[in-house]
């Protein structure tokens, strides 16, 4: 009757059954609808830029797992998805050497140092873009024109600079949207914002293909939908109101909202569970500081754009949100510490 | 030449030049009371307490060494008058409220070798501001002093309970997370300009 | 000064030592940056070129020989009680003449060092060694404390110094390394850049002490 | 012109500071008997806690206001001891030396396991979920608790799974004793040799079938003993040591060697009717 | 979640597993053959074990008195059958420990007539009567947590109770017994309500019940005796709403403070099966000799709810009910908060509401855990609002006293709603149990270190 | 030090010392005191005679064909030589060739640029009514973005003619100087930015703006009062 022996294992028996490298294996899926874009609008340069940001991120995974004897965590899709972020916020002309050197950075020091997967408190990808953005300021700003032709059969020629050479740019565009506008004080229209039509880094220019990957996760229930609203209200909102005060200094909240980094900082990087709050109030609040600090940045800043630095810095305030903001225990009037 | 304004040198050196995070001042207590929430809380409010006071006396002391002739005194009196005036405000203060002593006090002899508050005496200077500037040069100062303590010190306890490679704990963690808010901080210049 | 016969216990390891170990302990085993990591500070604000760092180190290690001499040879006459305002006296006071010198020598070097020539004054690791060595031990011991200490300082702001250096500007020293065409690594002349690179030679120190305790 | 202003500035400055700190010297003086750091350097800095004081400098404290003796701390060496003693010039006091014992002895190779705990290797979480499945309930669960929580490295899981104290090492800090679920370590004199290596309260040999070195409770232990050294009590015999001296006769005829003697070199001696137990692969798991 | 419950009465977070619950909630209570041989742990309830007044050897009736009560907090045992004391002795339980017990072995011919003593009529009786003849029944809290019910019904001094409250939600998968009781026995339940109004002196009884028992809400709203001053009210379906206090959320609308009871809200929470106890044992003067458990689990071929005499050996029920070859795990409870069994010769005691046998096929062993990525989804289900994953965090590095002081360990009921949506599979609810276990045992030694 | 083994454990403050401590602190600050005059005495002229040449320097590198230069500054009507305690803002230093000919004038401008302030030497040539010169004196703008003030070729040539003519009334300039996007210069007084250094570029543009609006006017008018001086200044 009783064959074989018992097992024993602790309640609860049952498992909701989706798993943390399911969620990381979905993010990915969502990313890939505007890489394909990435791809199809800056061609083969930009392909080759995101096979070596996704393999130098998950070679550097591997290998600092083998060298401090821990098992390796490449299957758990968490480096994929750091390396293809990070290819797809970058120029899409940018140096191979330097997105290799970005994508080492943001493993090692983004994520590894910290602990790994779980421990990063900042984003990894955005770790290596922040090293980037300061290392090779000249190179990250310098935008390739897209829909060139001959895309598909030609590779930009700083694509392939020499490792630890200063590129050569064969075709230079003259500005993303937002330095236009900060710069020159022109505005670009906002149906190309939207279909992508427009200068950027890789990833960035196809709002709606990101878009549409974000509602996925969130029908997949594998993204907080909280954190990209309340950005994307925020932004919305501010720049309505500074743009009603005065629409000739400051852009349209239409403009501000499909116009760079934005949609992919605000679907795919603030939304990195890691490093964001806890609590579903904490991270509406989150939402709202990156918010801000994207309109702060844009409007009043030096910079044109200011996504990642936004995200960054309410990455650092994340554990302090999560403090200020957790849920009321059940019949106290006390908040648990988060920290 | 454009004028300054008291806006500007409160975003200045609170945000864009922040005091630890662009100039290295103060990275000593800056790494080592960091670890705790609480402890960076107070000793920010204690650093910026001791960099107000201490600029006014820097205040005060350039403008008397002008006038006798001694510019080259300066440093000397700098320190000098800085370190007794914060053993007199540990004195002072640990009279008056024992419950505030025991909260800032203990930090305040850690402040008198802290680079931040003798460093803010020679930027004011350096920069020519006069006393109302000098005040919100210390103040914004202070504040950013405080706001990167705080930031790094939310990220510490955080990472207190995470498994960071035994190489990397301690100091050159702690210097990792300082310079990732570094480049964060770099998104904030050219503002208020 | 052969005053040294009562000391306790405690202070019998150092006098067991030899000279040479006191000069270095503070070059290696007790690096005040690797393995104090005091003075931070300059270490990483002036450390963007190598002749800065080259230069603050041989600073600081003046004023430390300086101060240590002095506070060593007045040890007796200095109340316990004022010994640390005494301290920052004699430290400001060879800070500032380091300061002058240093403008005499050259006003573009000055100009790159700053105000951090004048910040020797708070930097924890004189102010450490004068409490900590030289206020207890002979002149000649406070002087070779005092070298290994500021050669050690000095070694490491060099090491930030040429790192940054090579990779953020392409040259050491100023001269080129690279061919023309080289692309700057800016970071490293950044502020973010020294806290990263302090933070992987403490890194490096420290798998080299794993290293060698596991072997 | 200007070395007379600027003596006299910084003189007067310097002045007016001394004067400050001779004051505050007289008013706000407060003393700390500085031998307190002098012997907490002399002190392992362990934090061990073995001496009854959280921590090396409570302890310190406790040595230079004379409430404690140096002989408390175990875990620093005899030389280290004497120094503190002799620089406070009090006596050593040296207390008996205690090292952590397991009442169990119930390898893989002997006890069963009833039911294969699937989930977080360890003893505690083990424990939790329906006793962890072994079969005898009271045994040793084998998962290292007190491996990973001893800071001496003096515990080591043997290839049965059974944590060997390495007496050398063991500090007696107690960190095992509370890490252990099932209770089965406590601290013990090193001075004795008498010890029932088992746990189990039931009667008869009907435990024999999950384990085979449990105590059977017969009692011949009890018996061979010198008068009152020896007492069954909730079938285990309990020793009472200092009732009578401890002799080997009580382990001799146990049956299953669950009462041992610790000898000098710290091998646990069994008696001679022992049974010897040959196998050393893992015993079959049992259907239940 | 409190965006779509928005209307609805019912408490914050919680879950929603698969229910499970139609294998086995159209099958009626079936009675269940004697085992030969009884084991009777004395220790059945929360609270003193019950002390033994028979003998070895002695003969006993079913109904007889075989142990009475170790004290206030503590219940007696009836003998489930009649038969003889084979031995007293140590007996195996549920939580993998030994403790004392009766072997009982039934007669051959043991019928079903049980002894019974004087009755006690809810009109005359005094509340304090109720409550005597409650423990005389040696009745406990059937849902699972096995409380002595006097206990509970006891209002203190100062206290109020508004609202007596039936527990009829049975939120856990796969059990119905809660659901067949309520479809069987709603007379049971009318009269056990009597007492128990009576016992507490609440002006009213409200029966909650989850909306998949529609049938058995129906069915008692429509038997409602005249005059009884009950309601029944239907909650939307979450885990876990059973507990008490989240019921009492969901009803009520109150929170029950942290430490304190239903009492203190001005309720007292009854589960509706030991309501039909009380309704059914009272008036005869019985005690308990027997309950409904659920049998159900992919491994049993015969599924159902059964009228299980206590004391029957876990392995007799199986053999009985037929279980696959490839059985892997046995729980006792429901899947969520049910034990795993590690020993077949433990018995059915008085908490034992359901027995699950799950195969190899079932069974997720191979879960990898992975670092927690703090998505959240254990803050959004935790009922309670706790923060389980920095929870999580605390306990792997061991920080137990962190965890009571500063976020509520010993709030957490193990629910495991936590562990439930746990992505990196991290074991939750056992940390926690673990933890509060640490927590506990270092509380002890702090005040027998004061004491002494 | 003489520390003995057995400290009593009630040992108080010493108050006897007072003296001591007083003498012994007042004595070191004497010390130091005469020290650091004695060193600032010593390396006062090297000093002056550095930073002098460093300034000269800087001078010859904004007016081409300079030799010698004398120190003025505004006292509100007219122009006087230096005297020293000057704020730097007064101050104007003009330059003269081999054959003392004017060669026209150095000034400093400070901007707020991106990271802070911009300080820069620009030459002002009153006989081609133009800037011939710049130099940045001091500046923290971003290496390899706004730092291309100093180094970028094209943004340099700006500086070579700048037209600042004087306008008729002889008060203001007849065109300010303004900030043009890259490429898109086409008056002689348009600064040509530079792209992705727009913040720094503009900086530099808006303080000779405001710099030479203020003074051009003047030294235009008084050009022919400069005469070489027998001294340099200080």
């Amino acid at each position: 009757m009783f064959k074989q022996t018992l097992h024993i294992s602790t309640s609860p028996h049952l498992k909701l059954g989706v798993s943390t490298d399911d969620i990381m294996r979905n993010v990915v899926w969502a990313m890939l609808p505007a890489s394909a874009f990435a791809v199809y609008a800056f061609g083969l340069s930009v392909f080759l830029l995101l096979v070596t940001s996704v393999v130098a991120a998950i070679l550097t995974e591997h290998l600092l797992c083998r060298w401090s004897g821990k098992e390796s965590t490449v299957n758990d899709w968490s480096a994929a998805i750091t390396g293809l972020l990070l290819g797809l916020t970058l120029p899409p002309a940018f140096p191979l050497w330097m997105a290799f050197v970005g994508s080492v950075i943001a493993i090692a020091l983004g994520k590894f140092a910290f602990g790994g997967l779980g421990y990063n408190t900042f984003n990894p990808a955005l770790v290596g873009r922040a090293v980037l953005q300061a290392a090779f300021p000249a190179a990250i700003t310098t935008w390739h024109p897209a829909f060139l032709e001959g895309r598909f059969t030609d590779i930009a020629s700083s694509t392939l600079a020499l490792p630890f050479m200063e590129p050569t740019y064969d075709a230079v565009s003259g500005a993303t949207p937002l330095s236009a506008f900060k710069f020159d004080g022109v505005a670009a229209d906002s149906a190309d914002l939207a279909l992508g039509l427009v200068s950027g880094s890789a990833g960035e220019t196809c709002a709606l293909l990101i878009v549409l990957g974000g509602i996925y996760l969130i029908a997949r229930n594998m993204m907080n939908w909280r954190i990209p609203v309340s950005i994307l209200l925020t932004v919305y909102v501010l720049s309505g109101i500074m743009h009603w005060v005065d629409a000739e200094a400051y852009p349209s909240p239409v403009f501000m909202l499909f116009s760079g980094g934005l949609m992919l900082g605000a679907v795919f990087m603030a939304t990195d569970m890691v490093a964001s709050p806890l609590t579903a109030k904490g991270v509406v609040v989150y939402g709202v500081l990156i918010g801000l600090l994207v309109v702060v940045i844009r409007l009043w800043g030096g910079l044109p754009e200011g996504v990642m630095y936004a995200i960054l810095l309410a990455n650092a305030v994340s554990p302090h949100i999560d403090s200020a903001l957790q849920n009321r225990v059940y019949g106290t009037n006390k908040k648990a510490k988060a920290v | 030449m454009k004028e300054e304004s008291l806006w500007y040198i409160f975003i200045n050196a609170s945000l864009i030049n922040n005091f630890v995070l662009a100039y290295f001042l103060g990275i000593c207590p800056f790494l080592g009371v960091s670890g705790k929430l609480e402890t960076a809380t107070k000793m920010g409010g204690a650093v910026t307490f001791v960099m107000l006071i201490s600029s006014v006396c820097a205040y005060g002391i350039n403008a008397f060494l002008i006038a006798v002739g001694a510019p080259f005194l300066q440093l000397i009196s700098f320190i000098v008058v800085i370190a007794s005036t914060v053993q007199l405000v540990e004195m002072f203060v640990r009279k008056m409220s024992p419950a505030l002593f025991r909260a800032l006090g203990i930090f305040l002899p850690l402040i008198t070798t802290n680079c931040a508050i003798l460093g803010l005496a020679l930027f004011q200077t350096q920069k020519g501001y006069g006393m109302v500037e000098s005040l919100v040069y210390a103040l914004g100062a202070g504040a950013g002093f405080t706001l990167a303590l705080v930031l790094i010190a939310g990220l510490r306890e955080r990472l207190e309970f995470a498994e960071v490679p035994g190489v990397v704990k301690g100091t050159a963690l702690t210097l990792l997370i300082a310079g990732i808010l570094s480049l964060s901080f770099m998104g904030f210049a050219g503002l208020g300009g | 000064m052969n005053k040294h016969t009562d000391k306790s216990g405690f202070f019998a390891a150092l006098e067991d030592s030899s000279s040479a170990d006191t000069f270095l302990r503070g070059l290696w085993k007790d690096n005040p940056v690797f393995v104090q990591v005091l003075g931070m500070c300059p270490v990483l604000a002036v450390t963007n070129t190598s002749m800065n760092a080259l230069a603050m180190g041989l600073a600081t290690a003046f004023v430390l020989l300086m101060s240590n001499v002095l506070v060593s040879s007045l040890r007796h006459f200095i109340p316990k009680q004022v010994r640390i305002a005494s301290y920052i006296l004699i430290i400001a006071t060879f800070v500032t003449i380091t300061d002058y010198a240093i403008m005499a020598i050259s006003v573009e070097l000055h100009k790159s060092l700053g105000a951090f020539i004048s910040l020797i004054v708070v930097n924890c690791l004189i102010l450490s060694r004068a409490e900590a060595f030289a206020s207890k031990n002979t002149v000649g011991q406070s002087m070779l404390d005092a070298l290994g200490m500021g050669v050690g300082f000095t070694f490491a702001l060099l090491c930030l110094g040429v790192v940054r250096e090579v990779l953020g500007s392409g040259s050491i020293f100023g001269f080129g390394l690279f061919p023309d065409g080289f692309q700057n690594w800016i970071v490293m002349i950044l502020p973010a850049g020294g806290f990263f690179t302090l933070a992987i030679w403490l890194l490096l120190f420290n798998i080299l002490k794993q290293k060698r305790a596991t072997t | 012109m200007t070395i007379l202003t600027a003596i006299a500035a910084l003189g007067g400055l310097t002045f007016l500071l001394a004067l400050m700190l001779v004051l505050a010297n007289k008013k706000l003086y407060v003393y700390e008997d500085p031998r307190i750091d002098t012997v907490e350097d002399m002190l392992p800095h362990a934090n061990c806690g073995a001496c009854g004081y959280p921590g090396c400098r409570p302890f310190a404290e406790a040595l230079v206001g004379g409430e404690a003796l140096p002989g408390k701390c175990t875990v620093s060496s005899e030389e280290a001891r004497e120094r503190i003693a002799g620089y406070l010039g009090v006596a050593l006091g040296n207390e008996d030396r205690k090292v952590a014992r397991l009442a169990c002895a119930g390898g893989a190779n002997v006890a069963r396991v009833r039911a294969q705990y699937e989930g977080m290797q360890s003893c505690q979480a083990a424990a939790l979920v329906s006793g962890g499945g072994k079969g005898c309930s009271w045994g040793c669960l084998g998962y290292g608790d007190c491996e990973v929580v001893c800071d001496f490295d003096a515990i080591q899981m043997d290839e049965q799974g059974l944590p060997v104290v390495d007496t050398d090492k063991c500090t007696a800090c107690g960190d095992c004793v509370e890490a252990c679920p099932k209770g089965l370590f406590s601290l013990e004199p090193l001075q004795n040799h008498l010890w029932v290596a088992c746990k189990n309260l039931e009667q008869g040999n009907e435990i024999l079938e999950d384990c085979e070195v449990a105590c059977t409770a017969c009692g011949r232990c009890a018996m061979d003993a010198p008068g009152g050294l020896i007492e069954m009590a909730y079938n285990l015999p309990v020793i009472h040591h200092g009732a009578a001296a401890e002799s080997k006769d009580a382990i001799q005829r146990c049956p299953t060697g669950a009462i041992v003697w610790w000898n000098a070199d710290g091998e646990a001696e069994k008696g001679r009717d022992a049974k010897k137990i040959i196998r050393k692969g893992a015993r079959e798991v049992g259907v239940s | 979640m409190g965006l779509f419950n928005f209307g609805h009465k019912t408490f914050r977070h919680g879950i929603h597993p698969p229910e499970h619950k139609s294998e086995t909630n159209g099958l009626p209570i079936r009675q269940f053959a004697f085992a030969p041989l009884l084991v009777l742990p004395v220790s059945q309830h929360i609270g003193a074990p019950s002390k033994i007044i028979v003998r070895e050897g002695q003969e006993v009736m079913r109904g007889q008195l075989l142990a009475e009560a170790g004290g206030y907090v503590s219940v007696p045992l009836h003998a489930p059958v009649s038969g003889r004391v084979r031995k007293i002795a140590n007996v195996p339980t549920a939580k993998g420990e030994m403790s004392l017990g009766i072997y009982l072995e039934a007669f051959p011919a043991s019928g079903q007539e049980v002894l019974e003593s004087d009755g006690l009529d809810w009109e005359t009786a005094t509340p304090e009567d109720i409550l005597q003849g409650i423990q005389n029944a040696g009745i406990v809290g059937l849902g699972g947590a096995a409380f002595p019910t006097h206990v509970k019904l006891k209002v203190p001094e100062g206290k109020q109770c508004e609202v007596l409250l039936l527990n009829g939600i049975e939120c856990e998968p796969y059990l119905t017994t809660d659901h067949r009781v309520m479809l069987e026995q709603a007379e049971d339940i009318f009269m056990g309500i009597r007492y128990l109004l009576k016992a507490t002196g609440a002006p009213r009884a409200i029966i909650g019940i989850e909306a998949n028992k529609k049938d058995a809400a129906e069915h008692l709203s429509r038997n409602i005796p005249e005059g009884l001053p009950v309601t029944v009210e239907v909650v939307p379906v979450k885990y876990p709403q059973g507990s008490e206090k989240m019921l009492i959320t969901s009803v009520m609308g109150r929170e029950v403070p942290s430490g304190g009871l239903p009492i203190d809200v001005g309720a007292v929470v009854v589960n509706v099966a030991t309501t039909a106890e009380i309704g059914r044992l009272l008036p005869h003067g019985r005690g308990i000799q027997e309950r409904v458990v659920t049998i159900t689990g992919p491994g049993v071929k015969k599924k159902g709810n059964y009228l299980i005499p206590v004391g029957t050996p876990l392995r007799f029920v199986l053999e009985e009910v037929g279980v696959a070859d490839n059985l892997s795990e046995v729980y006792l409870g429901g899947p969520m908060m049910g034990m795993a069994v590690s020993n077949l010769d433990i018995s059915i005691t008085k908490g034992t509401s359901g027995i699950l046998a799950f195969t190899d096929n079932e069974v997720r062993r191979a879960d990898k855990v992975y670092p927690c990525i703090k998505c959240g989804a254990c803050v959004d289900a935790c009922p309670i609002s706790l923060n389980p994953s920095q929870m999580g965090i605390l306990a792997k590095f061991e920080a137990y006293d962190e965890m009571a002081a500063d976020h509520n360990l010993m709030d957490c009921f193990e629910c495991g709603s936590c562990s439930y949506v746990c992505p990196s599979n991290i074991p939750l609810v056992q940390y926690f149990r673990m933890s509060k276990g640490v927590v506990r045992k270092r509380a002890a030694a702090k005040k027998e270190a004061a004491n002494v | 030090m003489s520390e003995t083994m057995t400290i009593a454990p009630e040992q108080k403050a010493a108050t006897g010392n007072s003296n001591k401590m007083l003498f012994a602190m007042v004595g070191i600050g004497l010390m130091c005191a005469l020290l650091i005059v004695l060193t600032y005495e010593g390396t006062k002229p090297i000093i002056a005679k550095n930073k002098a040449a460093a300034l000269e320097q800087a001078i010859f590198k904004v007016l081409p064909g300079t030799m010698t230069t004398a120190g003025y500054y505004w006292d509100g009507n007219a122009f006087s030589p230096l005297k020293g305690t000057e704020a730097e803002g007064q101050r104007v230093y003009a330059g003269f060739s081999e054959s003392g000919t004017l060669t026209g004038f150095a000034l400093p401008a400070v901007g707020l640029g991106y990271a802070g302030e911009i300080r820069v030497l620009y030459g002002y040539d009153p006989a081609q009514e133009a800037l011939v010169g710049f130099y940045v004196l001091e500046s923290k703008e971003t290496p390899g973005l706004g730092d291309k003030i100093e180094k970028d070729p094209a943004f340099l040539a700006n500086f070579e003619a700048l037209s600042v003519a004087v306008g008729t009334d002889g008060n203001s300039l007849k065109n300010e100087i303004t900030y043009a996007k890259s490429g898109e210069k086409q008056n002689a007084w348009e600064v040509d930015g530079i792209t992705g250094a727009t913040i720094s570029s503009k900086a530099v543009t808006e303080a000779l703006s405001t710099s030479t609006a203020e003074w051009v006017p003047r030294l235009y008018e008084a050009k022919e009062r400069f005469k070489p001086q027998t001294q340099s200044h200080e």
